[in-house]
């Protein structure tokens, strides 16, 4: 029996100490006519060994094809180190550190975790993790509407250059609510946010502008002056950003005069692997003064008896087990165990580390983006500054375009025809800095040779292949 | 604290690109202009800093811990192998179909097990967990009602024993709670439940068996009152470990549940998470599952969609939820088996009623003395706190000075001094016998040196710490000495 | 710097206090004429990054072909467990247990291992590990060697049917203390030892008989005889044992009238990875009797002051650090990693998960010759009893046929020409507990291909490929 | 006691084939008529029970860790993940050439690393560890001798302040061994020396710097006397780790030397091994080496046996030595690059002779005050033992309770009541002032309060412990309660 420890003696000892005849006995309190067969639709056991050669079959035929994708999730280096310690069983299997005494070491990593955040973000405080970024984002609307004193408004505005499944996840939480989202425009020249759609909602009531950086389209947001236009329209400013991003670029809490007042963002490329898409975590900072107003665990440092410094969660009066109907939200498991791996990934990389990388996979993104606009027909979308993706338009449809390369085993970047079918054959691609020059080459000979074989007009052909 | 052994300049060299590559392409203005502030350590400081921070946990690896509510039974080793083979962490979200086949091949066997254990009609396994499903589920709910025109319906009734997060859930669904009593014999108040239902009744959320830990024995009535009063039923899994392979909340009547696979399917609770919070459905909800989901046509998987399923209730995370949560606990599924699936709730329920029973003999107080234990059970100690000014925090204290974890305390709140003991099936007899032998030794400090008690506990990293403290002089990031 | 923590801070304070200008100058004791310039020959440092890409490249370089070679080294399924556990940093990074008080992890772990593998072999006392099985063998016959109080010998009968490599090495080993390892035929129609060539030194002065169990050709031998024989002619019996054969075979502490008196062997089949041939570990047990003839590091049960148990380094005074030139063994660094490995795989297989891999290997194996000697030309060689592996003389030249096989990566065992030229084309082969039906029919019918290929008589050629 | 919790019947489970397979085919009288005797225990039991166990390490993952001689410095964690790529873990070792050449490459490239790092002809690595390596080293140096007929060479010299190995090994490879006395600055007599030579001699074992924690100055005079009497040297490299890319032993005028791959190139030491312990030599003793070796002929990797190599002094290990651990220092050396190497012997200088001088003037005694310190230096506290009656072993396990890994004791043993000390060049600045503050500290509770620190450990699971009884009582595996 997998996993279950008794032995015939220990069964029968323990049914005669409850005085029964089997352990059937124990379900009498169940209906008969509610008790189920076997449940023949399930296979039967495997031992690990078994089960060890079938996961090895379904890994290998996924492949593994050199990745151009970027699009919310980045294939970044994740140090050896990061996964061995998160791993370890006393990481691994403790949960939510409610007795704080027999869980310092999950609640001071929490609470190093939330001094990193802050400092990478430039906020004052951040909680212990959300489920994902595109959640995280739904939170963030929640707490401005909540926390926005200035307004009534239930409704938030969203720049249609933000990840348009950010968008959708954030209407699904947020709808049964009554909250709003209201779309505007980008920019068609630059791709961000545009000054004049916005500028329609200028001195209406929301209650918050959501300003992400960089956008979707990897393109660089004037978030001074976007922060500054929401705080003088009486809106919060809930900034959405790659935490890489936020090594290089100007943080979020020294946007405009006041800074943002919420910054989440999605927490995978802080040493999560790609996995499918997840886990990964959401991460969710805010000004000192919201703090109150917050989803989710937070971790605070405190005393002990003695007076020796020690860590506990704290502010618990918003969540659900204590506030339940009045929480601030329904969260309750959080991503703990991705965030030590993030916890653990930042000290690695400290400072200057977390800007080499960012810095690297902007270079190469650089690179991608000159070596496919070299290709005829191949040409880059938006002129704002970017960081580290790019849209490129493609001379032949994008979808036909990235099967082809996918059967060279090269995911060529995000089809944005279907969200943005404005943009033509676009599509959105990213280099991080695990891709080489040659990984970037053989993108580019297959690109060519692809559109090549697509083109109508063979005088484009190429005659060296 | 870690930034306690950084130094300016010093790096783990070997961990990011040996050069700066230039940023110039960015505007200054757009550039920060100091340093991000993590902190400058080596590797090793990194290392040895957190390999011992770990070691000042609990954890399922190194204690019994016996959290009701939260099933921390051993997490198989190769449940976290199997699911971080190179190529499966390789895979990038959004790849191709053709490059997703394996994996997309486990989330459809992963559904088709969900399913067939708790006899629904369809399972999206997107939700990232409980609370997650729970409003997956609701929303669901609402969207049915909403779809008949019938939206009248504007509150959903929890039972006062329900998880806090039920009754935020509904919230967040933009629903209004109605808490329902729990009789004395620990079933849900037949007679208060018919009153609270009528026109304005969405759904009502249960657990069974219930945080109580006992078997709600109407609920067939239960359903079928509910039914006729034009609401759904939503059922908390959170206790699915106790009737795998027994009986099928599809059987008794619920329209909507969610699964927390990191209790019954035994994916690692990870210092708190991350969890899976699958969803099932009867066949009336389907059309509103969450997408995506991996559908078979004989030969190859799909991904189902916005585009497949135009009434879905929506997405709720960027991708497919935690993927890799969910390849843990399909390769738990496949380890157990069918036979695995019925043994757990066998055991679990063995270890719960004989530890109950020993306890019991041991001058303990049951909550619900009369009923079978499910796989976990209530203790009050409110007469060791009258009688003894020792209450519930302080034997949950205590027991972590003797190296067990201690059992979840004052949840759920209609019980005084409770807690709340699961002890799951992967704990040997060996183990139980040795919990009950230390409950009885802290009930006779209790008796005799009450104060060690209540200072406990005395062998942790730190001894009992200030809450009030915590939330008054609000200390939540570093900021220098 | 990779690894190194000084800022130029530290670097400064540091040269302060000690009196010096920089660096080079604390190594003003070597003489200048030594002092070397650059090391231009080796390549300039990598990042952790760029290497992950050269050691997947390196790895992928040499396929995963499927495997039928044992040989000496066997490809079991090892739980995820162990290796999860052993690579924990305080047993990874810690070293041999010289402070007691602060190894009691690695010292009660070793303990256990003594207890394990004296349960497994049947005999009194095992020691910590030596470097491997072949080397454990040299060290058994240097015992041997020693401890035979009855016969002034240095000679030692070894079969020839006994690992050719294992001989070499014991050879390598003692020679030089001019000890004699004297070959003893096998049995060509048993493969056992030639009983008849063995009676050859009835009577004579020989220290040991060495016997393994099953020998290289997986045939087992009559122990209870051959251990018999040896006592009978003041000899004591060296045991070479597959520790996965003595979870179902006779265990050598129980091998004829009194046993064997020292067992020694390879220990990788307990949880060590095949990973080109090391790290392994050699074990080695006696009887208690011996104890004090032992080489290598052994654990022995005490108290402390309070008279709680505990464990500790015992019989220091035969180690080198203690009697020098006069110790057991120069053995110091051992294999202690692997032991733990080891330890932590046997406590998950217990005693009847040991013995369902030792018969689901020794299946295997009869499955995997039956699909063979099915094939025109392919037969088994030796008719005696054998365990989990077996000679089949094929119809071609062993080394093209096993060169061809590679080439549709199939490793089809070992080449025994070079070794026992007397056998003809004989390869040895091996079917684990891992290798399925499907792996098994996949060598046979490859060879079916390969022999028809190279077979030249065309009508043994079966028509429907 | 992981037998404590053994019960008959318990099994993991999943661990094996999930049924037994037929054995008849073998006679039953070879079969075994009993249990293997190993515990009985479920998978989760094994796993806490491992995981307890290694939270009672002391561990450079946890602790500093300065032990002398034995270069506990930062064991790179990509070191194992890379050199436990899966394909690399499922190699076997009698695979082709044609399935080798990734694994061969790494071999080749590290064959060279260290030649070029020791200024050796030629390396050869498979000696399992630097015992194994000695061996190897002088009876290279035999069969030198004794193929050109010079069999009359009977003794090989080693200092007085010598390894315990290296006269075990030169008495495994037949020799006689003879002690030369070290000198009152540390360096070896050489007038003693002088007066060992002789047409007896088959060479010296030397290490420089050597187990004092100093340079040998007068290395090339050595050189050329032992050459001069027709012996040869031999280099034990566990002390490479003070001067990579700083001098080389080829340079020296050694003729042979081993390396301790778990030293200096930081593969872990795992409790006690693996280790691995290549060996380097001049161009006349390059026919002995090992084999296999790797060679390359311009596009393949080749191995060389005995076929190539005739004149070997044959094969120390079933395959090619501890190939794993080979890895893990081929990848350290790529991380480390040509100017990693340099750094390796400054740092751990510049940590060495800072943590003297700090010690001296916090008034401690230095063996050798007047020496510069390798990466490593000995303290004698014959002045405490004397005074106080506190001594070596006293200060070691007092340290334990401070947190830190007791250095080596009593080792070389002509210094009396000594500690070896070597920090290493991964330990940062503040590591090291602490250990002087904790080594003040114990000082000052040997001058007020002996008894702590003779009853020292408190803070251990154990306290000290009676060897004295675990050799007289031998209990050496368990038997049953
Ligand atoms: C009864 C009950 N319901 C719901 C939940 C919420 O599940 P999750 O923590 O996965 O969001 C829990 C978790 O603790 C629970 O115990
Ligand atoms: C100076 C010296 N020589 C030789 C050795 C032996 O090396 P190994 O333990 O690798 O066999 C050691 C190891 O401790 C040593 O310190």
């Amino acid at each position: 029996m997998p996993f279950i420890p008794h032995t015939e003696d220990d069964i029968e000892e323990m049914l005669a100490a409850i005085g029964v005849d089997n352990i059937d006995a124990l379900f009498d309190e169940i209906p008969d006519e509610l008790r189920c067969g076997e449940l023949d639709a399930i296979p039967p056991g495997m031992s690990e060994m078994e089960l060890s050669r079938l996961m090895q079959a379904r890994a290998r035929a996924d492949g593994q094809p050199l990745c151009f994708i970027g699009a919310g999730a980045y294939d970044h280096h994740i140090p050896a180190a990061v996964w061995e310690l998160t791993t370890r069983g006393e990481f691994y299997t403790a949960y939510t550190p409610y007795q704080a005494e027999a869980s310092q070491g999950t609640l001071q990593l929490l609470y190093e975790y939330q001094s990193m955040m802050t400092a990478l973000t430039g906020m004052d405080v951040s909680n212990a993790s959300l489920y994902d970024g595109a959640s995280a984002l739904a939170e963030a609307v929640l707490m401005a509407v909540r926390a926005n004193r200035k307004s009534k408004s239930k409704r938030v505005l969203v720049p249609r250059n933000l990840h348009p499944v950010y968008r959708k996840v954030a209407h699904t939480i947020v709808r049964n609510q009554q909250i709003e989202l209201v779309e505007v425009a980008y920019d068609s020249g630059s791709g961000g946010i545009d000054r004049a759609d916005l500028d329609r909602y200028r001195g209406e009531d929301y209650a918050a502008l959501i300003i992400p950086q960089p956008n979707f389209f990897g393109v660089l947001e004037a978030v001074d002056e976007l922060t500054d236009w929401a705080h003088a329209n009486g809106m919060l400013a809930i900034a959405v950003v790659n935490p890489l991003a936020m090594a290089v670029l100007k943080p979020a809490g020294e946007w405009g005069e006041q800074g943002a007042d919420i910054c989440c963002g999605e927490g995978q490329p802080l040493g999560a692997p790609l996995a499918s898409g997840g886990p990964y975590f959401g991460f969710l900072c805010s000004t000192q003064k919201l703090v109150r107003q917050m989803p989710g665990r937070i971790i605070g440092k405190t005393v002990d008896l003695d007076g020796k410094p020690g860590y506990a969660l704290t502010l618990q009066a918003r969540e659900q087990h204590i506030r339940r109907s009045k929480a601030t939200s329904n969260i309750c498991t959080n991503q703990g165990l991705m965030v030590t791996a993030a916890t653990i990934h930042m000290s690695l990389m400290g400072s200057e580390g977390l800007q080499r990388v960012a810095a690297a996979s902007h270079a190469n993104s650089d690179k991608l983006t000159h070596a496919l606009t070299s290709l005829p027909g191949v040409e880059s979308l938006f002129d704002g500054p970017v960081f580290h993706e790019r849209v490129v338009r493609l001379p032949i449809a994008a979808n036909k375009a990235l099967r082809a390369l996918a059967a060279h085993n090269v995911l060529g970047g995000f089809d944005l025809s279907d969200d943005y079918p404005e943009l033509g054959d676009a599509i959105l691609v990213c280099a991080t800095e695990l891709r080489s020059e040659d990984d970037i080459e053989s993108y580019r000979s297959k690109l060519e040779r692809v559109i090549a074989s697509q083109v109508e007009t063979p005088c484009q052909l190429k005659p060296d292949w | 604290m870690i930034y306690e052994g950084s130094r300016k300049g010093r790096r783990a060299t070997a961990q990011a690109p040996l050069e700066k590559a230039d940023l110039s392409s960015i505007p200054s203005a757009m550039l920060r202009d100091s340093q991000p502030g993590l902190p400058e350590i080596s590797e090793m400081q990194a290392v040895r800093h957190f390999t011992r921070l770990s070691q000042k946990n609990f954890s399922i690896d190194t204690h019994f811990y016996p959290l009701g509510s939260c099933t921390m039974k051993y997490n198989p080793r190769a449940c976290n192998t199997l699911a971080s083979l190179p190529g499966l962490l390789a895979r990038h979200p959004l790849a191709p179909e053709t490059h997703s086949q394996g994996f997309m091949g486990c989330l459809y066997e992963l559904q088709e097990i969900l399913k067939t254990v708790t006899g629904m009609y369809a399972v999206s396994l997107t939700p990232a967990a409980g609370a997650q499903g729970e409003f997956a589920g609701v929303a669901m709910i609402r969207a049915y009602h909403d779809d008949r025109g019938d939206t009248a319906r504007d509150e959903i009734l929890v039972p006062d024993a329900a998880h806090g997060t039920n009754p935020a859930s509904a919230v967040m669904c933009g629903y209004k709670t109605r808490e329902i009593p729990t009789g004395d014999d620990g079933d849900i108040d037949v007679a208060a439940l018919k009153s609270a239902l009528g026109p304005q009744t969405a759904g009502i959320m249960l657990t069974n068996p219930s945080t109580v830990g006992v078997f709600e024995r109407r609920i067939k009535e239960i359903a079928e009152l509910v039914h006729d009063a034009g609401g759904l039923l939503y059922y908390d899994g959170a206790n699915l470990n106790a009737i795998l392979g027994k009986v099928r909340p599809g059987d008794m009547g619920f329209d909507v549940i969610h699964m927390n696979l990191h209790k019954t399917f035994s994916t690692p609770h990870g210092g708190g998470g991350p969890g899976a919070g699958p969803v099932g459905v009867s066949k009336r909800l389907e059309p509103y599952l969450p997408v995506p989901m991996v559908d078979f046509d004989g030969s190859d998987y799909l991904w189902l969609t916005e585009h497949e399923r135009p009434q879905t209730m929506g997405r709720l995370s960027a991708f497919a939820g935690n993927a890799g949560v969910l390849l843990r606990a399909y390769v738990y599924a496949r380890l157990l088996g069918r036979e695995g699936m019925h043994r757990v709730a066998e055991f679990s329920t063995l270890n719960a009623n004989y530890l109950l029973k020993r306890l019991m003999d041991a001058g303990f107080d049951a909550a619900y003395p009369d009923r079978r234990a499910s796989h976990e059970f209530i203790l009050t100690l409110k007469r060791q706190a009258k009688e003894l000014g020792v209450n519930t925090m302080d034997f949950a204290k205590r027991l972590l000075d003797y190296g067990v974890h201690a059992p979840t305390t004052y949840f759920p709140l209609l019980v005084p001094e409770c807690l709340l003991v699961e002890p799951t099936e992967t704990e040997a007899k060996e183990e139980l016998d040795n919990f009950v032998e230390i409950m009885m030794r802290i009930n006779q400090e209790a008796e005799t040196q009450p104060e060690l008690v209540k200072q406990a506990p005395h062998t942790m990293p730190v001894r009992r710490l200030d809450d009030v403290r915590a939330a008054r002089e609000l200390d939540l990031a570093w900021r220098g000495d």
